[in-house]
């Protein structure tokens, strides 16, 4: 087992910087998720860790192996692709054991390798088929045995799942997670998809534009976001974000007293997630724009001085676009971000209440 | 194909006399070798076959030799081909480097100046070089092939780079990853560049014929071209017959292979 | 400790480096040692080779041979071109079609490209012969008496143009065929459910669609029109009267025949440049709608 | 390891067998039909196994313009053959090019220099520049008529009696023309060949019979427009258009097939090719001299043999041996009488087998009694650029692009230009 510990990681391409100063660090055993929209550096900081980028400046250490200069070879890890990366030309068996292979690691032991990382996975009649021949899945189970054959301490993964579909993808968070607890592996794992960082992460470290806005336990991501940005990219559907400005802070302001809030930051945000809403008598005045019945619930979309806000109702519910509704919530589930998108801390909220 | 056109009568027709004229010169070579020379050109259906014109050119030059020669020849320029194009087509595809453009601008120079055109100043060199009559110097100025290392860098760049990063995750040094991972799945296009490379230099003549002086050295186009030098007064029949042994092993491994050959020259001249 | 960038800095080198080495060798050097001898005499015995400056261009522009192997070259290129792309593309068309006995025909119009230039230029030789060979049987059987087709300067590149159309049509045929497989069927589909006449289609629909390919078959008919001279060597050794002459055999027969190295080195400069206007016109126009990139 | 040491202790063992042991490597030409690839072959082998010590490699390599061109460009690739039967016309150039040795070099005893005084005059005339021999001759040839005596019976003229003057040649032609219904031609009169690189030698054949010179004995001069150059194109022309000779180019190698197969009743030929016509043809053959203008005459041809400087001194010294040997009078006559080629010397005609073969082929003297009309071949210094500036304007001539006297002078300016720089 091994920590991964990278500190004052930065990357530019020429002129354009694509990390500004990663820190962060990956307990031993621990599966970190790198989460982010698209173009925010997570897979470019996943390559540099992997050794197939160079950083400009940084260093990377795993465990007290300072690898920052090693390349990727001797790095000692197991790498799953978004594409599987699987050699069009080999078998399964032999994609599995290439690496071991190339090692020269002795027959018997690359056989038995494989026999175990086959049984774990549940592919041993696929061994003789080319990767032509497998369904999106089978690639993503042959691409993980890849990985388990590879036997070290360190897995990275690069959107292993986005490629499937979605009920394929929710039984594979479930095995990728077992998998990984059950070898023992330190996993860094990226994903654009905050349900894989929500469910699976031990630790998430939320990106945007090459520096880390948030790192915590996905709870601490959901319960506290440090920014307006982390607060609508975790959870779904999104926090409502309201502006605090023209109709929408008249409104608020005067909701005030009713739903007990801190004094609102003009110019800010005010957040509160659709779960958290509630309809009610007295509160907040809103319409209701459209109704998306889900089944177990149904999101109403209501407007509120101009501007949207999604409330999660149980079940059916038989308002419709037109009806005047009032909402309330809890005041603890009021977040409030400053005109710069940082979180006000809920002391100082409550100091100026 | 159900969706192919039916053709008019009258293109059928065209399309069939065009084959025709397109066979004759063939046939016409083949009616003059298989039969005794005072019917190379009388076609009387009733002149009798023979093989002595077949035996005559074989025993009057050394084609055994010259075959060997030519497969010596063709096998060094693909082999070195296939070295030297993949090698530099894998740092063009995958490896940034600076100079990368110019260099890639130098080589594509070679698609038009060809070693063909600069027969006079390879020669020169050559002979610096001690290489005239070497099978060596027929082949050196060929090894590096513009053509192949644009084709190879097109078909290196359409490899996922994927592979590349897990192969060299696995512990595959560069040359392993190229050998392992790029070279088995740009196969299809080393099979069509093998068979159009191979084609041209079992056919080309110039060079060869400035470098060779011995007949331990000839190919078989300097050798047949020498065969059919025309104050030697040799008759027709011998020397169609001599050409037909020359394109023999090209022709019939063309017949057999014959899907492959023109995938491969369509996949090529395409790229 | 050398980073993972400066790695692949030195390996890119190393990959290109036999390539490049080679390169040099035997296309860059020669350009430039031709332009070199082209500015200075030819070395004789005991006599190093001065700088003459532009003398072997001035030579060459006062050589009627010159002028004549340049105008051959003009007359074979468009005496093979426009035939042979047009034969190879009612090829393509043919063996496109649900045409009876397709697979024979592909193979009676593909097979002389893969014959040996020499192997061809010795069946027409024998084709051309007179009294004996085919071509003068066949007239023969009109009524016409014998003609000496490679013996008059007036037909003798004909007869090379029609070796030469005969022996590289099929070839392009190859890029037809492979352009109209590409053209998509739904095009066809939709075109026969409108009622387009075959030829309005051909002429508005295929004909556009292809192209590019009509533009990369011409180029490199031109630059191979330059290039091939093994028929040359072969069929007339370029008369009579030099009426056969190419511009590469005229520098092959000056350069080991009269072995006057500075001529020739002059002669291959301009082939080179008209090669490299070639170039241009293939990079510069043509590169961003074919298949290049 | 052991494999190698192995195969380095059979490679010493051979090499110290054959120690003084020389190979040669001989390029020559072939420019007429028959069996003289494998004429070479056999008397390489015979003087081998005479000769243990040395091996020699014949190798052939194409007409004579190729087989100059090889043994040129190995030459100044630094790796020559030790020698080469060329064309003797090429001396010039050579020497020049300083390629080649003399021969007098290697003349050394009194055997080696009665040898030298053996042979036929003609034949040295190509190889005499200076005080020095620079070849020495071996596959020699005149120009001589062959004609096809059914032909001529079937036309009423003798067969017995080859035409002596151009204008019994001229009407002998004229008579000897067959055509078929149509009007076509399908028997000529006569046919000299007229494409490169041969075709200066049986016009300069003609030139020399009404009386002209070609060029200087230096090689630094010609004289392409003298009366007597312009009377023969225009000879040769009217043989053309009286419809006795086919227009056009007519190839070297084609002629003796035309004649072979009934096409013309007269050719023009070297006497190299005359074992293959008199094997091949289905009809009696005569052979003449070439008919008399203001006198008779033909120019020498042929190859000699050269030795190449830059070869090695062993194998020069090995070649020499060689070539004395292949002049030697056995050995000449030998292969004059399986080629048809002139023995170069007088005493090979005193042969017992060579006596044997002339009683039985007259025919086989014809071109040796010829030699003493015959002058030098037309040699001078940039030989093969002079023979092309000279072939295309005849050629030019012949086919009507030019007239002859224009043709002509083109050929005089062009050699001159040419030649410029040698004087």
């Amino acid at each position: 087992m091994s920590s991964i510990s990278v500190t004052g990681l930065t990357k530019r391409w020429g002129s354009v910087t694509a990390l500004h100063g990663i820190d962060f660090e990956a307990r031993a055993g621990e599966l970190v998720i790198l989460l982010g929209p698209s173009g925010c550096g997570k897979s470019t900081t996943l390559r540099i860790i992997a050794g197939l980028e160079e950083a400009t400046s940084g260093r990377i250490r795993f465990g007290d192996r300072d690898v920052t200069a090693l390349p990727a070879a001797q790095r000692g890890i197991a790498m799953v692709f978004q594409s599987y990366a699987l050699y069009p030309h080999l078998s399964v068996r032999e994609n599995i054991v290439f690496g071991l292979k190339v090692r020269r690691l002795p027959a018997a032991q690359r056989e038995s390798r494989l026999e175990r990382a086959a049984e774990i996975l549940g592919i041993g009649k696929l061994l003789d088929r080319r990767p032509a021949e497998l369904s999106g899945g089978q690639k993503q189970r042959v691409a993980l045995g890849r990985a388990i054959v590879a036997q070290t301490p360190i897995c990275l993964m690069d959107e292993p799942l986005s490629n499937l579909d979605a009920q394929l993808r929710q039984d594979m968070r479930t095995e990728i997670r077992a998998l990984q607890r059950r070898l023992g592996m330190t996993m860094l794992y990226v994903t654009h998809d905050q349900t894989e960082a929500m469910t699976m992460a031990d630790q998430v470290i939320l990106m945007r534009d090459g520096r880390i806005e948030q790192k915590g336990r996905p709870a601490d991501l959901y319960m506290r976001p440090a920014t307006g940005f982390v607060a609508r990219f975790v959870g779904t559907p999104p926090m409502n974000l309201l502006a605090l400005e023209g109709a929408a802070l008249t409104a608020l302001e005067s909701a005030v007293p009713v739903l007990g809030l801190p004094p609102l930051p003009r110019g800010g945000h005010l957040g509160v997630r659709p779960e958290s809403l509630r309809l009610a008598d007295a509160g907040l005045p809103a319409l209701v724009a459209t109704v998306e019945y889900l089944g177990a619930d149904s999101i109403v979309l209501c407007e509120v001085g101009g501007q949207r806000v999604a409330v999660r109702v149980d079940g059916a519910t038989d308002l419709a676009p037109g009806n005047a509704v009032r909402l309330a919530w809890r005041t603890e589930d009021t977040h409030l971000f400053g005109p710069d998108g940082t979180r006000l801390a809920p002391e100082r909220v409550e100091v100026a209440a | 194909m159900s969706r192919a056109r039916k053709p008019l009568v009258l293109e059928e027709l065209g399309a069939w006399l065009l084959g025709l004229l397109w066979v004759i010169p063939l046939l016409f070579a083949v009616w003059a070798a298989v039969h005794p020379p005072e019917f190379a050109a009388r076609f009387d259906p009733t002149a009798p076959l023979t093989l002595d014109n077949f035996a005559m050119a074989w025993e009057r030059a050394p084609f055994p030799r010259y075959f060997l020669n030519t497969f010596l020849l063709v096998t060094l320029i693909l082999a070195g081909q296939f070295i030297v194009c993949t090698l530099a087509a894998y740092a063009f595809a995958r490896v940034r480097f600076p100079g990368a453009d110019i260099v890639f601008a130098l080589v594509l120079i070679q698609l038009m100046i060809t070693p063909d055109v600069l027969i006079v100043e390879n020669y020169r060199s050559m002979a610096k070089l001690g290489l005239l009559d070497t099978i060596t110097g027929m082949g050196l100025p060929y090894v590096a092939s513009a053509f192949g290392v644009f084709l190879l860098r097109q078909a290196f760049k359409q490899v996922p780079r994927e592979l590349d990063d897990a192969a060299q995750i696995e512990g595959a040094s560069t040359l392993g990853i190229l050998w392992r991972v790029y070279v088995p799945v740009a196969r299809p296009i080393y099979v069509a560049y093998g068979l159009v490379s191979v084609s041209f230099h079992w056919n080309n003549f110039l060079w060869p014929l400035i470098v060779t002086n011995s007949v331990e050295k000839r190919p078989l186009t300097v050798g047949l071209a020498l065969f059919g030098a025309a104050e030697t007064g040799v008759d027709w029949s011998t020397i169609c017959a001599a050409t037909l042994i020359s394109v023999a092993p090209l022709l019939i491994a063309f017949l057999l292979f014959q899907r492959q050959f023109v995938q491969s020259f369509i996949r090529v001249g395409i790229k | 400790m050398i980073g993972t960038r400066s790695r692949h800095w030195v390996e890119g080198w190393l990959l290109v480096l036999p390539a490049l080495v080679l390169l040099v060798a035997f296309t860059h050097w020669p350009v430039i040692a031709s332009l070199i001898d082209s500015l200075n005499s030819t070395p004789r015995r005991g006599a190093a080779p001065n700088f003459v400056g532009l003398e072997n261009y001035q030579r060459l522009v006062a050589d009627p041979v010159f002028a004549k192997v340049m105008w051959n070259n003009a007359v074979f290129a468009f005496g093979t071109i426009p035939t042979s792309v047009v034969l190879a593309l009612l090829m393509a068309v043919w063996v496109n079609s649900a045409i009876r006995g397709r697979a024979a025909l592909r193979l009676a119009y593909f097979t002389p490209t893969i014959l040996p230039m020499i192997a061809a230029a010795n069946i027409w030789l024998f084709f051309y012969t007179p009294d004996y060979g085919l071509l003068d049987q066949i007239t023969g059987l009109f009524g016409f008496g014998r003609t000496n087709w490679l013996g008059n300067p007036d037909t003798v590149l004909w007869c090379i143009v029609v070796m030469t159309v005969w022996k590289e049509a099929g070839f392009f045929m190859i890029f037809y065929l492979a352009a109209l497989q590409a053209i998509p069927p739904d095009l066809t589909e939709a075109a026969s459910l409108d009622g387009t006449s075959r030829w309005y289609f051909f002429r508005r629909v295929t004909l556009p669609l292809i192209m590019p390919t009509t533009l990369f078959v011409l180029v490199n008919a031109v630059i191979n029109s330059f290039k091939l001279v093994d028929h040359i060597v072969v069929m007339t050794k370029g008369g009579p009267d030099n009426a056969s002459s190419l511009i590469l055999y005229y520098i092959y027969e000056t350069a080991f025949s009269f072995w006057d190295t500075a001529y020739a080195s002059a002669l291959t400069m301009v082939l080179l440049v008209v090669l490299a206007l070639l170039a241009l016109v293939q990079f510069g126009v043509l590169e961003r709608r074919i298949h290049y990139r | 390891m052991l494999r190698k040491l192995l195969m380095t202790a059979v490679a010493t063992c051979f090499a110290s067998g054959v120690a003084s042991a020389v190979e040669v490597t001989m390029y020559y030409p072939v420019s007429a039909g028959g069996p003289i690839a494998q004429a070479y072959e056999s008397l390489a082998a015979d003087f081998t196994k005479a000769n243990p010590s040395i091996t020699i490699k014949p190798v052939f390599a194409g007409n004579q313009v190729d087989a100059l061109v090889k043994a040129q460009t190995a030459a100044r690739g630094g790796n020559p053959p030790a020698m080469a039967i060329i064309d003797s016309t090429n001396v010039f150039t050579l020497m020049e090019d300083d390629m080649i040795q003399p021969i007098s070099d290697f003349v050394k005893t009194e055997d080696e220099k009665k040898m030298l005084a053996d042979i036929y005059p003609a034949f040295l005339a190509n190889s005499v520049v200076g005080d020095k021999v620079w070849s020495l001759p071996f596959q020699r040839s005149t120009v001589i008529m062959y004609y096809n005596k059914d032909a001529f019976r079937e036309a009423g003229l003798d067969p017995e009696k080859a035409p002596a003057t151009w204008a019994e040649m001229a009407a002998a032609a004229q008579k000897l023309v067959k055509k078929d219904a149509q009007g076509n031609t399908v028997r000529y009169g006569i046919e000299i060949p007229s494409s490169q690189p041969d075709f200066y030698w049986p016009f300069q054949a003609m030139v020399t019979e009404a009386g002209g010179t070609m060029m200087s004995a230096d090689g630094k001069k010609t004289s392409f427009d003298s009366p007597e150059m312009n009377k023969s194109l225009n000879y040769w022309l009217s043989l053309i258009k009286s419809g006795a000779m086919p227009s056009g180019i007519t190839a070297w190698a084609t002629v003796p097939t035309n004649f072979l197969a009934g096409k013309t009743g007269m050719m023009w030929h070297t006497t190299g090719n005359l074992v293959r016509v008199n094997k091949e043809a289905k009809f009696p053959v005569g052979v003449a001299m070439l008919p008399a203008d203001v006198k008779r005459g033909t120019p020498v041809g042929g190859g000699n043999i050269f030795i190449f400087k830059g070869a090695p001194a062993a194998e020069k010294e090995a070649a020499w041996q060689f070539a004395k040997w292949l002049v030697s009078p056995e050995r000449s006559a030998e292969f004059s009488a399986k080629t048809g080629y002139v023995a170069v010397r007088k005493a090979a005609y005193d042969v017992p087998a060579m006596k044997k073969y002339v009683a039985e082929v007259p025919s086989a003297l014809v071109a040796r009694d010829q030699l003493q009309y015959a002058v030098k071949a037309l040699s001078t210094y940039d030989n093969a650029r002079v023979h092309k500036a000279l072939m295309d304007s005849l050629q030019a001539g012949l086919n009507g692009q030019m007239p002859p006297d224009a043709a002509l002078k083109k050929a005089q300016a062009d050699a001159t230009q040419i030649l410029k720089r040698f004087q």
